[in-house]
């Protein structure tokens, strides 16, 4: 038998996520993508509490746990620092969810995207500020419920487009991937590695709890995803060249949709409604392809 | 004023059964505290609920260390967590079993009852067939046992308060009430 | 891999000065958490590591030989292993006590 | 009507009966019951509010400033690190004399991250000229946002209410909720001198030179002393249209007290009950509750405790460097008073640490035992 | 060497003799030639080390924060608003016990828009358990940096130089620039006892419920209060390289004196001045300086204050709802001790309102005329 | 004669702002724009201090000075109590300079962009802090010098591709202006006006101040800008339509740059590449305007 | 158009409670700020409005005729008016005093 | 102790001027402390600058009021500007200025001197010719007028701190000293 991700395990049992935690596993790849000669700068999130209390962790390399906002600009700081001590190996990982990236952490991630501090910034998007009991994020998918976008009025914005908004920041590296698919995270998170400046990647974690969803369909869930063209798997070079890294399969949306209880209440139409909207989207994201 | 433990897992809805059982004595006049543990609840993590009753305002607010009573929501749990930390002498142990009593292995000075609130759950559709929510059935049994609320003002409080099936959790209740059996 | 012993203080004074974690987490045995098992048909598994790849925890090792073998200390029971085993090797079952 | 209620809907319920107009708040562990319910209320019609669901804490209160610059009432909650991120815009809340009320959930600072109960949070903006009012039940809660929105429109400042996390929070209490119309008879239209207003135009805040910014600076101060009595008057009719009443302080047993405990939140639930027990004991304990602590309230703090021979401050909050933060305070109170009594100091219940009747007695006894005031105890350390 | 510089390059050559090796800030009136004089000697090679130029203070501080976790020496500056939005920080680089230097200059907080001088965006922050030093010169603000980085790397805690606006940051004064190897044997590298080093793998700041967040806590306070000796000691060791010292306090002619004015900041220059007048029209006046204000300076305060009859504390700033901050802390400090001088309160110079020897004269004029304590008096009020 | 631009002013003049200010110009065009039901939100900036002190203001609408950051939310909470109040016909205006816009302001406008708050945010580019004192921002572009990229080490990022980062937010409408080109800039206004939920408008302001450059220069600067096709007019589309409202006549960036001492220290070949540069982004600039 | 009354207080009791404006900026008369001052020469002018349009004060008035006026009271003599004039009607001379 | 007051527009250099003099002082083992107009400088705007000047360490921190000298970098200034505010009786007043001093139109009891500064300047290819930069040229009639530092510091201090063309701004005011013409 040949593995096809790395065996090496750098995160640790004991840890305190869900059962079926999908952020968890988003962890679990990176770590081994990037191997021990790294160091996480963690914001507030589901991740905070799984790495575990005081005077115990998880992880497996050291963490900073920062304020919410400031994955990027702690992670800047460690950078800063490991370069004055001239340690250019250790990878400085940025990691955060949906909410500390597409929220209340985007100024200083854009900041550092725009100075090119030397940073990998890993959002795991679990669509939802889950940490807190599942209120809405700027990630939230149109229509969803979560506690501050209750039944009767799901959310009524689409997903905030992170990739496009870090491409136009002409990053050198941006992706996004799922836990479904571990060999293509990995491959990402190593090329990114290799890549210069800050660089990006957007990674679907899928969670039970808040997606009202069984623990063991996460994997299913997220494989769905792409397969379905919800969250299509591609990378873009220096803001300029787009590539699909896996071609989804067309597979119908309410696939997806009827495993998790927070899409429960859309109506036939809706869901059709969505179905358009995301072959609109995934032609759109083919057009600007093209040119890879 | 009386104290009570309730032990479940994250998921199981252990706090809503303590918030039921008081709004129950609130409607009976009596007055009562509802807390959870102060803490992460995470999906199958144990996790502990609390109630005070008393027959005036309570004040005081601090965590529960002696019970009188305790709850247990799932049998799992018994091996793995220290259900009858500070119990009180004389108080009751209310488990979600399907054993008699005295097939129940703890050991101590108290008095033990048991329910088969899982099947009970099941019977009435209350969750899924995996993770039935027994949080209700269970609340019948704490009833029954320690009476310090009427079953009446119970079931109704149930009826107003589920977030679903409302009169399937009332019957569970009330089947659980008259099928606990003690020592 | 970090040492998992169980940090013992009686008081301020033997804590370090700010909070640094000293231990895994290993010292947690999240088998509490478990209402249903994962067990592992042998006679079915033709070991592709599959189920290890997408364990959570991780609580799935795999042996020399590549078969995979499950830390009961640690699983949570959440299934997926079940799921994605592509012979249906794994199957839950509800703990008992 | 009575009901089962956590802290952060009784937060949510007074927010509602005070009929807010705007509401920016961001969730954050312990205070999310706040945001959810709010946001479940405006969804569906019980509230005629608009919920700006915005992206940090920063920008909360950055918002409901503006909304309250508009004309409207408006609401924010928050916790902690919330709390802590909207510090420069507490300020501006002050500078620009908008009458927000903003509920915060007391939880301890990070790091190490905690997100249990401490005051640390609150009591590090007693400095901004926010009005700062700390609760002990969930019906205080309820009542002193109706409350705050009265004074704080009044003087033209900001107001901070402020509850425990989970002692609080997520502890269902009985409630009783007040009929809509006695609340409206109560709490009437907001409606602010100047607005913005394209048909009534002034620039709010612009910048102010030596000549001009110490006289405004006065009149903050001024504000917010005028508050001790409207906070007085407030309370009094609150009293006379729904029979509850909490003052700026309570004092519980003191007249004949030897030793006074000065509490806040629910600590002094807590102590309560513990001097019950302890007066049946013989002994003649008091307390001194602090409600509201911004504007502190000097002259309750002179009368009762001027009248003390011990004094023990009880402070969930510590200010590093210096000393418990009540304590602190009220030895300045007293300084210039006429009678001083001695004053311990006490740090107790830091980071969610229970404290429980023993912690009090425990309190009590040390008080009793020595003869000499101790400015830093830290009560139930792990030595 | 004796060089003409204006307070922001003093800062600025305090962080290059101290050998930074990381600095974030983030511009502000007036504080922006400390960027704008890093920047450059950053830029010519002047100094060795990496200026991250970030686009908000809060970044600033959470940058610096991170360097310094990661082994090195960090700086950043700023002022008022700055300051405010670094609040969630500062608690931060004192829970994470990183000695981070900050320098802030004074400013008064919007709004209105002010860009003069006033304490209270310092003082605002003195819950966080930030160390805070106040100083009267550029030679000071100078020398203070070296003294921050020597005590702060002691006792891992973070440490904010204050410096008044354009009194200081914008005025021109000699100073002596000391050798840099004097400084190097002042002032031993930076090495703290955890970094994060993926050798030597750990957390920093997770979860720590009740258990032990209470013992951290009292961990940082035992941390400040040993800070005051390490003060004491950096300030005498200085004194011996260097031939300035500046003491935690300065008591300046309180030996004999009638009334004893407390003072912090450029006040005290102009103070002095005023009491070398009023002593030589035969009035024993002296002036108790404060310059390290966290940890507070308890002893100095009682030793010296303890022998006043009269106490005229002057505060650049004001805690609204409560009083000036030095005077509270004072009286706060005096409480127990043995000999409890009277003490007047004023406010004055707030939002860069001059203070000069005449309002200095007023205050001496109107505590001598009071016998009874007033504890807001506000100085130059336009009525 | 015909006014090619509306003849009332609502902007007074007594204000502070240095002899041929940009920044002004761009406010008395988009308040010519705009008309007197305006309310503008206003952080830390030049034109902060331009309105005048206190008790004085010279802008002619309501301002609410706020926050450096809060440009975009203090504009949201306004709007939304003038929406409670029933007042729907007021513009709510978040005019901010570029370091209030592309740095410590991008969260808040980032946040009120993906809600769909109806705000009309303007961005006046100066292209560096110039309140304090000509510091670095984002927008600085690539080879100024400013007090914090001396000469020896100008900037050696690029400018922060603004409008393409509010393009990915899919907002209703962004636009670039310049006060060389006042038709233009009034005419984008207004559409922006009439377009829904968040609307981004870029101005170039050139400052003589902070541009080394002298007073009288300042239109010609803003012309030549957009001549050299250093700051091209344009305008998007719900993020998807990309039209140019002005065509570059190309004539070359050395006769933008040598008016301007900020760029005094370029030697020949840096100037040309950066034609080279300007030429390169005006053709992938052209690209995206192919779907209009 | 807004008041340009100089506000005078005697003190705190005079002003309104928060810092509100009053008054128009136009009782700064910014001419103090001038060192060159702009004259237009009448018989070049051939009113087309440029000046008036591009002066940032804005110090240039438009007569009923379409003809400029330059409000000395307020211009500060940037020049952008000489600069921009297409008919070179208007020059800048040195402020005597 | 001497104090000196520099009138001049925003861009014009009053600040750099008076810290020069103060640069100077120092040389001579005197104290001397600089400082602006506290506030916002706008290139075009009257702006002020300060100086004062004592044979010990200066510790006072407080504005000038009373000025025993005023200096005026631009003569446009003098209709504008109260310039004579506060100043002492006998204080000089310098101008920067083509006229003789009795044709300055200021009154009071004070002494006047002027030079022509901006001739200087633009002599010396200082600034532009429209913006011609006297503030090192003025500096070299306060020093004839009030002898407060002696010109040969004020020389050598102009040639180490000027941004650019050092050589020619000493010759300005030393050219400027030479010149400068009193009642
Ligand atoms: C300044 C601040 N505001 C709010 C919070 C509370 N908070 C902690 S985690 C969290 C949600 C995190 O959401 P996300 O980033 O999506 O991560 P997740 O929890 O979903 O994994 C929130 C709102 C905080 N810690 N700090
Ligand atoms: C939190 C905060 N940080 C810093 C400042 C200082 N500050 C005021 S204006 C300004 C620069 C503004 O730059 P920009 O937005 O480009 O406007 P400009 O001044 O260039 O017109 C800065 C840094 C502030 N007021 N508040
Ligand atoms: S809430 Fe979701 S993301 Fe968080 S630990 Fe649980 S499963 Fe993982
Ligand atoms: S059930 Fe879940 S936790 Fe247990 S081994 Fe399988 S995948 Fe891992
Ligand atoms: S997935 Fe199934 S077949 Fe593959 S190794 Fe695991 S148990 Fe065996
Ligand atoms: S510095 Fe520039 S933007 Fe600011 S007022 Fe002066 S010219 Fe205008
Ligand atoms: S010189 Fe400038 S300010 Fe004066 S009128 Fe002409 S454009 Fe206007
Ligand atoms: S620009 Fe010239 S021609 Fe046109 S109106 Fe003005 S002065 Fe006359
Ligand atoms: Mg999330
Ligand atoms: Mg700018």
């Amino acid at each position: 038998m040949r593995l096809t991700i790395p065996e090496e395990e750098i995160m640790q049992p004991g840890h305190l996520a869900c059962q079926g935690c999908g952020a968890t596993l988003a962890m679990r790849y990176v770590l081994k993508g990037l191997g021990r000669k790294t160091i996480l700068s963690i914001p507030a999130c589901c991740c905070t509490v799984i790495d575990g209390p005081f005077p115990y962790s998880a992880y497996g390399v050291p963490i900073w746990h920062t304020a919410f906002e400031t994955a990027a600009s702690a992670a800047a700081g460690i950078k800063a620092g490991l370069e004055v001590l001239g340690d250019s190996e250790t990878t400085v990982l940025a990691w955060a969810g949906d909410g500390g990236t597409f929220d209340i952490g985007i100024q200083a991630l854009s900041g550092a995207a725009e100075r090119g501090d030397e940073i990998l910034y890993v959002c795991y998007d679990n669509e939802a500020y889950m940490n807190t009991g599942i209120q809405r994020s700027s990630a939230t998918p149109l229509g969803a419920w979560t506690t501050t976008t209750p039944v009767g009025h799901p959310k009524d914005r689409p997903k905030k487009d992170m990739i496009a908004i870090m491409a136009a920041h002409r990053i050198s590296y941006c992706a996004t991937a799922s836990v479904g698919y571990p060999e293509d995270l990995i491959k990402k998170v190593k090329k990114a590695k290799e890549s210069k400046g800050t660089k990006f990647i957007h990674i679907l974690a899928p969670c039970p709890t808040g997606w009202k969803a069984r623990p063991d369909d996460t994997v299913k869930l997220a494989r769905l995803a792409v397969e379905t063209k919800v969250f299509p798997l591609y990378e873009v070079e220096n803001g300029e060249v787009w590539r699909i890294t896996k071609k989804s399969k067309g597979t119908p949306v309410i696939e997806y949709l009827k495993l998790q209880r927070r899409f429960k209440h859309l109506k036939e139409e809706d869901i059709k409604q969505m179905q358009n909207n995301v072959e609109e989207e995934y032609e759109k994201l083919l057009k600007k392809c093209e040119n890879a | 004023m009386i104290e009570v433990r309730l032990h479940g897992r994250g998921g199981q809805g252990s706090v809503v059964a303590s918030k039921m059982l008081a709004s129950a004595l609130l409607k009976e006049g009596k007055w009562a505290q509802s807390f959870p543990e102060f803490g992460v609840e995470r999906r199958g993590q144990p996790v502990t609920a609390f109630l005070r009753i008393d027959t005036k305002p309570i004040g005081a607010h601090y965590k529960i260390y002696k019970p009188d009573h305790v709850v247990i929501l799932d049998p799992t749990l018994l091996g793995q967590v220290n259900v009858t930390d500070g119990l009180k002498k004389e108080g009751w142990i209310i488990v979600n079993s399907e054993r008699a009593p005295d097939e129940i292995d703890i050991k101590g000075d108290f008095k033990i009852a048991t329910v088969d609130a899982t099947g009970i759950a099941i019977k009435y559709g209350i969750g899924s067939k995996a993770a039935p929510i027994v949080n209700t059935a269970i609340i019948g049994a704490l009833v029954k046992t320690t009476g310090c609320v009427g079953i009446k003002s119970v079931l109704q409080t149930i009826r107003e308060e589920s977030p679903s099936k409302p009169e399937e959790n009332a019957m569970a209740a009330k089947e659980a009430y008259e099928k606990t059996r003690t020592t | 891999m970090p040492k998992a012993k169980k940090i013992v203080w009686k008081g301020v004074d033997d804590m370090p000065e700010m909070a640094v974690s000293l231990s895994s987490m290993r010292v947690n045995k999240t088998a509490s958490w478990r209402n249903l098992k994962p067990v592992i048909d042998y006679d079915k598994c033709k070991p592709c590591g599959i189920c290890w790849k997408f364990c959570p925890e991780p609580a799935i090792l795999l042996k020399e030989d590549g078969s995979p073998v499950i830390d009961y200390d640690y699983c949570k029971g959440c299934g997926i292993c079940a799921e994605e085993c592509p012979r249906n090797a794994i199957t839950m079952h509800r703990e008992e006590r | 009507m009575r009901k089962l209620m956590m802290g952060n809907h009784a937060l949510s319920y007074g927010a509602k009966l005070s009929r807010v107009q705007v509401i920016a708040a961001y969730p954050i562990t312990p205070q999310t019951q706040v945001v959810e319910l709010l946001s479940e209320m405006c969804a569906n019609g019980e509230l005629d509010a608009k919920f700006v669901k915005v992206e940090s804490e920063h920008s909360a209160l950055a918002a409901s400033i503006g909304a309250s610059a508009a004309g409207t009432r408006a609401f924010t909650a928050t916790s902690s690190q919330g709390l802590a991120l909207m510090h420069e815009m507490i300020h501006w809340a002050v500078g620009a004399r908008t009458p927000v009320v903003l509920g915060n959930i007391n939880r301890a600072m990070a790091p190490p991250w905690s997100i249990w109960t401490e005051q640390n949070d609150s009591l590090s903006q007693r400095d901004t000229g926010i009005m700062q009012v700390y609760c002990e039940s969930n019906q205080e809660v309820q009542d002193t946002v109706i409350q705050s929105y009265k004074v704080a429109e009044k003087v033209l400042l900001p107001c901070m209410l402020v509850l425990d996390a989970f002692y609080l929070s997520h502890t269902y209490e009985p409630v009783d909720i007040p009929e809509q119309k006695l609340v409206d008879k109560y709490l009437p239209k907001f409606n602010p001198p100047y607005k913005l207003d394209p048909d009534d135009v002034h620039a709010f805040g612009g910048l102010t030179d030596a000549k001009w910014y110490y006289e405004l600076r006065y009149k903050i101060e001024s504000a917010i002393e005028r508050a001790r009595g409207e906070w007085r008057k407030a309370d009094d009719e609150f009293g006379e249209i729904f029979g509850r009443k909490y003052g700026l302080v309570e004092d519980y047993k003191c007249e004949d007290a030897d030793i006074m405990l000065v509490t806040s939140g629910t600590i002094t639930g807590t102590a309560r009950v513990t001097v019950d027990m302890l007066r049946d004991e013989g002994k003649k304990i008091g307390i001194l509750k602090i409600r509201v602590f911004r504007p502190f309230p000097t002259d309750e703090v002179r009368d009762i405790l001027g009248g003390a021979k011990k004094v023990a401050c009880i402070d969930r909050n510590i200010s590093f460097g210096q000393s418990g933060v009540f304590f602190e305070e009220i030895k300045s109170a007293l300084y210039n008073s006429s009678h001083r009594p001695q004053i311990w100091g006490y740090i107790a219940g830091l980071g969610g640490r229970d404290v429980t009747p023993d912690t009090i007695r425990e309190i009590v006894k040390r008080t009793e035992e020595s003869d000499k005031p101790q400015e830093l105890i830290w009560i139930g350390l792990k030595k």
